[in-house]
């Protein structure tokens, strides 16, 4: 039972990392990014392309190698969210959603295949892993890679909690999020903002792809379609454009995966978690924390 | 003469504020009856409630003796009111003629299976559809090209195309909200006449309307809403003499005046 | 919904065409040319191999033309489509296999599922805004497949295979490739066709009001739920009928064919072709069917191309290559003398 | 598209028309045909994955073909000089492009076909090169489902699923494992070796299959199947799928603690799975046909494969390399390229020499024994463990 409970948790820090990106940008233009999922895949592969290209690390050094690794595959795929919104989002705004959600198919097959025809399409072992003990936790096997990557992700999501409550992009998110036009009125810089909204979204992304590819150690340019669905389920469990939401909600969907695969089996785990998506779209759409919005004619 | 339309203490809240608050009125068959009031009073809101876009929270709306409060805008729409929109609601990729022809949805006449096979039937209703479409669209003196995009057309044969909607409706009352706004002298004259050729129809019209001088010369009452809840009701004349209105409506800003009071 | 309509869908061609070329395009005698090239085209080439590509390039029309009725007409993007292919091919080939019928009696069993199938998945799911739609039918569309996959009625991971042809009179075989292709070819002409005086009716524009703004749609009393839904059904049923072909067509039926990949691909078809006008979707199913066949070695950059195309398309041309008119013939009946009481009996 | 009354019964007459002469006489549109030629090179179709996940498997599979094609071109072809030559298709593991890539062997009048590596994707071109009479040598693909088709063309010369098992079985008795997991990754292939080595374990007694479940391929985190493993405490996990997930599932059993033993069978046999499964992969099993590193006397064989190739040789590299010399074999033997006469060879071979022994057909047209070994994981490379005999 305890494992069960760690298992989730874990798995579910992962899908908060990037239902994070999903959700800011959602909250911000109302753009479902299809390709985010994609965008982890990216971090993934530029992590792998980083560690390869400097060759072999002691394994002593791995998680010093592994945070500077991350900290340019943060900055790379920050830096490709920002283009793909510069290039195929931006001359979309205000376009019908139709229109908007096609590119983002677009967007995420480019990168797939991109990736795919670049690297490859065999799945590659990730350069350096990360191994530690195993010890026993009220009764749960626990690992200490685990823990190091749950504390980065702990880490990095309070920072981003900080950088948005307390700065002043932050607050400029809040508000665009609120009323656009309104914003615009406010003299905020809407387009930064958004720019910055992509890089940070997607630089978390990345930073969940290559501790992905550190700890399961296989990287491969689909592991991000799965992933990125279940990130979206995350991040409308805890209510879409909320970012302390999308936290809860990846936590809350690793946990309830974790107990629909133990009782109807681990083939049927994503159709468990689709059906939890469905439900909650149908019967609670604004998710655990959002507010309810009534939609104006 | 019996009420087509009767709303009673109608509210609607969104969040904390009270959009509607209590409003109350009827309308007659063949009436045309104004609703002003300050921007934000509430006008597009009771519309709204009224025709179900908004589910009221509380009120009734009572349409010739059925009570329609709170059922889904398509519902109301076949119970019998037809409405034109405050910022133009038409189908802008979709041609005048179809645009029309969106009125005529309920008429029928053909289902799915007479358009796969081409029924008679099909033919028949469609040959229908197109030439009452061109009946509506010359009843409101609408005289630009009909099988091209809407979003062609000028801002003013827009209105006259969502009007012509409406009227294809062939519902026993229509809503107009704002049906004058951006519309320059010559087209509100046609307006005028328009809405009386309407109500000669035999349709019942409750518009919203900023423009002073056409309702003054439009209507035969008028219902003045602020914060919501109707403050005074009557005739042209002795809507203009209320103390309420004046003070509600014209007296802090004059200006307001001035800019409605020039058709 | 409040936003502002400012849609960039819009067809850019608002005068009747000048040219004889457009005009070409646009004449009622062209479905004739193309079922004509498409019945002529084996005996040019009537190796298996041809009669295969062009068997498999049909059946996609058909999901094409399906999709575009619900994404070109109605404009609900459905990124599950595949799963109603997966329904009606599953439910033939179980049926057929069970009672080693020919194909072509499992039609109503077929039919009866595939309508269930878009009741199923749209009932609860087409009261959800646009965006949401998209992944819960792309969810839809995974959970279809893994419960194929993990079901034993529907063969499990191998799926079913030897599935009776679709019927056998003494020695005239449907099944035989160049008559399967011609069996298909008409099937699919007459959905195409079918699917095309859907968009020009009364239902056909009750979509597109739906699609261009479904408050508007309300206020002329249209259910935009209901008709969303039948929207839903009639793309169901196109599905289950390609899914049909398709079980005739390969006797086998595996989830692998249904992998999400394949939705995506109907998709481009749609989109590439021009959302809601049936001319450019068929011809926009052919290029996505076709072309990677051609450059079978370029397989590794042809999904990497179809990403890019798209983002493209969306950009620059969003109502795609062939989007449809926006006009239509002014002709006026003058014979009709007063239409204003003519139709009043009829509500 | 608005067809008018007198243009619909046209169309109907010309189709109706069309599809009398096509259906009785079938000269006019069957012009492509199989041209059994009596002259020029014979071809062989070889439809196995080139793109897609399994790709790499395919190269070793195209490679392994090719030296035996060059080999007996070089010594005078078959059927007194006629030269071989190799057709290859993709079918990436689908079932739609295997077909379309069937049906472009056939139309290029392949004679033998000799791929077949996914058995989802090989199984819908059974029927396929079964109507043009095209006896299918299949090296690579071995599910059970292949068998149950009893198509009179298909000819299975990699070990099946049912051997495997059996292998499999013997040694887990032989090492004295008392508790059994066997887990499969949901394909066609695994799921098969899964059951059926569970009701060859049931039906033996002597060893209890405490276990048997499936995973979702493509996903990264299976810690949902190592809690059950964990659970269920078994003293070996049998894991019958392919590499990719194998890796994961070793690395993360590894990392949970997990004291038993591990073995895989053939689908994961691949030098990936050590890389991926890092270094919990030391002393993993394997089930296995026998493969060029593992075979006594094969050396020159793989310098052979490495002069032409530039690389080593990988899974079913030999298979289709005694795939194609088969096909020769059977083609001289039955001194023709009549489909049904090299049927009728094939089905007469007694004693032709491959790498996993002798031949003789079954009469299910499978090995008569599958040669499988039990491999292991020494130095992050798979060596000889046990030969089973």
């Amino acid at each position: 039972m305890s494992q069960l409970i760690w298992d989730g948790l874990f798995v579910g820090s992962f899908y908060a990392l990037i239902a994070l990106g999903y959700s800011m940008v959602y909250g911000i233009i109302k753009l479902l990014n299809f390709a985010h999922g994609d965008i982890y895949m990216l971090g993934a592969f530029v992590g792998f392309a980083a560690l390869t290209s400097l060759g072999g690390i002691p394994a002593s050094l791995s998680i010093g190698a592994l945070l500077v690794v991350m900290l340019v595959s943060m900055l790379l795929t920050g830096t490709a969210g920002v283009l793909i919104e510069r290039l195929a989002y931006r001359p979309l705004r205000g376009a019908p959603r139709l229109a908007v959600l096609i590119t983002a198919v677009g967007v995420s097959f480019s990168l797939e295949y991109g990736v795919s025809a670049i690297a490859g399409p065999n799945p590659r072992a990730f350069p350096i892993r990360l191994e530690g003990n195993v010890f026993s936790l009220l009764g749960a096997r626990i690992s200490l890679p685990q823990i190091i990557l749950m504390l980065i992700a702990a880490v990095l999501m309070i920072l981003l909690n900080f950088y948005v409550q307390k700065t002043s992009t932050g607050r400029a998110m809040r508000s665009i999020a609120l009323d656009r036009n309104a914003s615009l009125l406010m003299g905020i810089n809407v387009n930064s903002v958004i720019t910055r909204t992509f890089f940070i979204g997607s630089a978390l992304a990345g930073a969940a792809g290559v501790m992905a590819g550190a700890y399961y150690g296989k990287i491969d340019f689909l592991m991000g379609f799965i992933i990125g669905l279940k990130a979206f389920t995350a991040a409308v469990i805890g209510g879409i454009g909320n970012i302390k939401g999308a936290m809860l909600g990846g936590l809350v969907l690793g946990f309830v995966e974790a107990f629909g695969a133990e009782w109807f089996g681990g083939q049927w785990r994503d159709v468990f978690a689709f059906a939890v998506l469905i439900l909650f779209l149908t019967l609670r759409p604004t998710g655990i924390l959002g507010e309810r919005v009534t939609e104006r004619v | 003469m019996s009420a087509v339309l009767a709303v009673t203490d109608l509210q609607i809240a969104f969040g904390g504020v009270k959009a509607v608050d209590g409003l109350s009125f009827s309308v007659q068959e063949r009436e045309i009856i104004a609703v002003i009031g300050p921007n934000g009073a509430g006008k597009t809101s009771a519309f709204n409630c009224i025709t179900g876009f908004y589910k009221p929270t509380a009120g009734a709306v009572i349409l010739g003796g059925k009570d329609i409060t709170g059922k889904r805008p398509a519902d109301i729409a076949a119970a019998g009111i037809s409405r034109t929109f405050q910022n133009l609601r038409l189908f802008p990729d979709l041609t005048v003629l179809d645009n029309v022809r969106a009125g005529m949805h309920l008429y029928g006449g053909q289902n799915w299976a007479d358009a796969i096979f081409h029924t008679p039937r099909f033919t028949r209703s469609e040959g229908a559809y197109t030439a009452e479409a061109h009946h509506w669209l010359d009843f409101v003196g609408y005289e630009g090209a009909r099988g091209v995009p809407i979003r062609n057309l000028s801002y003013g044969q827009q209105k006259q195309v969502e009007i012509a909607r409406a009227l294809a409706r062939k519902s026993g009352l229509l809503l107009l909200d704002e049906p004058a706004a951006g519309l320059n002298y010559a087209e509100k004259q046609g307006l005028l006449s328009l809405c009386r050729r309407i109500r000669d129809l035999g349709t019942a019209i409750v518009l919203i309307e900023h423009d002073m001088g056409l309702v003054m010369k439009l209507s035969e009452r008028i219902v003045v809403m602020n914060f919501g809840r109707a403050i005074a009701e009557g005739t042209p004349a002795e809507v203009k003499l209320n103390q309420a209105v004046i003070e509600a409506y014209l007296g802090k800003d004059d200006e307001e005046v001035a800019s409605h009071g020039d058709a | 919904m409040s936003e502002n309509v400012d849609t960039t869908l819009a067809p850019r061609m608002t005068r009747p065409p000048s040219s004889r070329l457009s005009r070409l395009f646009e004449s009622r005698q062209l479905g004739w040319v193309a079922l004509g090239i498409a019945v002529s085209a084996p005996f040019v080439i009537a190796t298996p191999y041809a009669l295969n590509v062009m068997t498999t390039a049909a059946i996609f029309v058909l999901l094409a033309s399906g999709l575009n009725i619900v994404v070109g007409y109605c404009g609900l993007l459905d990124l599950g489509y595949i799963a109603f292919m997966a329904v009606g091919a599953y439910t033939s080939g179980i049926i057929a296999k069970a009672f080693d019928l020919p194909l072509i009696f499992t039609i109503p069993a077929v039919l009866v599922m595939t309508v269930l199938a878009g009741l199923i998945i749209g009932a609860p799911t087409l009261r959800l805004r646009s965006d949401y739609l998209a992944i819960v039918t792309l969810g839809f569309g995974e959970i279809t497949r893994i419960t194929a996959n993990n079901l034993t009625v529907t063969g499990g991971p191998s799926g079913i295979f030897g599935i009776p042809g679709l019927l056998k009179i003494g020695d005239f075989d449907l099944q035989s490739p160049a008559v399967f292709y011609y069996v298909t070819v008409i099937i699919v002409a007459g959905f195409v066709l079918a699917a095309a005086r859907l968009g020009r009716s009364r239902l056909g524009r009750a979509w597109r009001f739906v699609r261009e703004d479904e408050d508007a749609a309300e206020a002329m009393g249209i259910h935009t739920y209901r008709v969303k839904l039948l929207a839903y059904i009639f793309g169901a049923i196109w599905g289950g009928f390609g899914g049909l072909l398709f079980a005739a067509h390969l006797s086998a039926v595996s989830p692998q064919s249904f992998i999400f990949l394949q939705s995506a691909l109907v998709l481009m078809a749609v989109v590439l072709g021009g959302m809601g006008n049936m001319r450019g979707v068929v011809i926009g199913a052919l290029v996505i069917s076709l072309l990677p066949e051609l450059l079978r070695d370029l397989a590794a950059y042809r999904y990497l191309a179809f990403g890019l195309l798209l983002i493209v398309v969306m950009v620059f041309r969003p109502q795609g290559f062939w989007p449809s008119l926006g006009y239509e013939p002014e002709r006026r009946k003058p014979d009709i003398p007063d239409p204003a009481g003519a139709t009043e009996a009829s509500r | 598209m608005k067809l008018g009354k007198r243009s619909t019964l046209l169309m109907g007459v010309a189709t109706a028309v069309l599809l009398t002469t096509a259906g009785c006489s079938g000269g006019l549109l069957g012009g492509g045909g199989n041209s059994t030629a009596d002259s020029g090179p014979i071809k062989l179709a070889m439809v196995i994955p080139i793109s897609g996940s399994s790709a790499p498997t395919g190269a070793y599979m195209r490679n392994g073909a090719q030296m035996a094609v060059d080999e007996i071109n070089k010594d005078g072809g078959v059927l007194g000089g006629r030269q071989l030559e190799l057709d290859v298709e993709d079918e990436a593991c689908d079932a739609q492009q295997s077909v379309a890539g069937a049906n472009k062997a056939v139309s290029n009048g392949a004679v033998v076909s000799v791929g077949g590596y996914c058995s989802g994707a090989t199984l819908p071109e059974i029927p396929i090169f079964q109507k043009a009479d095209i006896p299918m040598i299949i090296p690579a693909a071995n599910s059970q489902d292949l068998v149950k088709q009893n198509a009179n063309n298909v000819f299975m010369i990699n070990g099946t699923g049912k051997q495997q098992s059996t292998a499999a079985l013997t040694f887990i008795k032989k090492q004295g494992f008392a508790t059994v997991a066997l887990v499969d990754d949901n394909t066609s292939y695994s799921k098969d070796i899964n059951t059926e080595t569970r009701s060859q374990i049931e039906a033996d007694g002597t060893v209890k299959a405490v276990l048997s479940t499936s995973v979702t391929a493509g996903e990264s985190d299976y810690s949902a199947v190592v809690r059950d493993i964990m659970g269920a405490n078994p003293s070996l996990v049998y894991w019958t799928g392919y590499y990719q997930e194998g890796g994961l599932i070793i690395n993360q059993l590894k990392n949970a603690g997990f004291a038993g033993k591990i073995m895989v069978a053939d689908g994961s046999v691949d030098p990936s799975l050590a890389q991926i499964a890092g270094a919990g992969a030391e002393g993993v099993y394997a089930t296995m046909t026998q493969t060029p590193e593992t075979l006594k006397g094969a050396e020159d064989w793989i310098a052979n494969y490495k002069k032409a190739f530039k690389s080593d040789p990988g899974p079913y590299s030999t298979q289709s390399y005694d795939a194609v010399r088969l096909a020769a074999k059977a083609i001289d033997d039955a001194k023709s390229t009549d489909g049904k006469a090299i049927i009728k060879a094939l089905e007469a071979i007694d004693g032709f020499q491959m790498f996993s022994g002798p031949l003789k057909f079954t009469p299910e047209r499978t090995l008569s024994s599958g040669g499988f070994v039990i491999l292991a994981i020494k130095g992050g490379k798979f060596v000889l463990e046990d030969d089973l005999s």
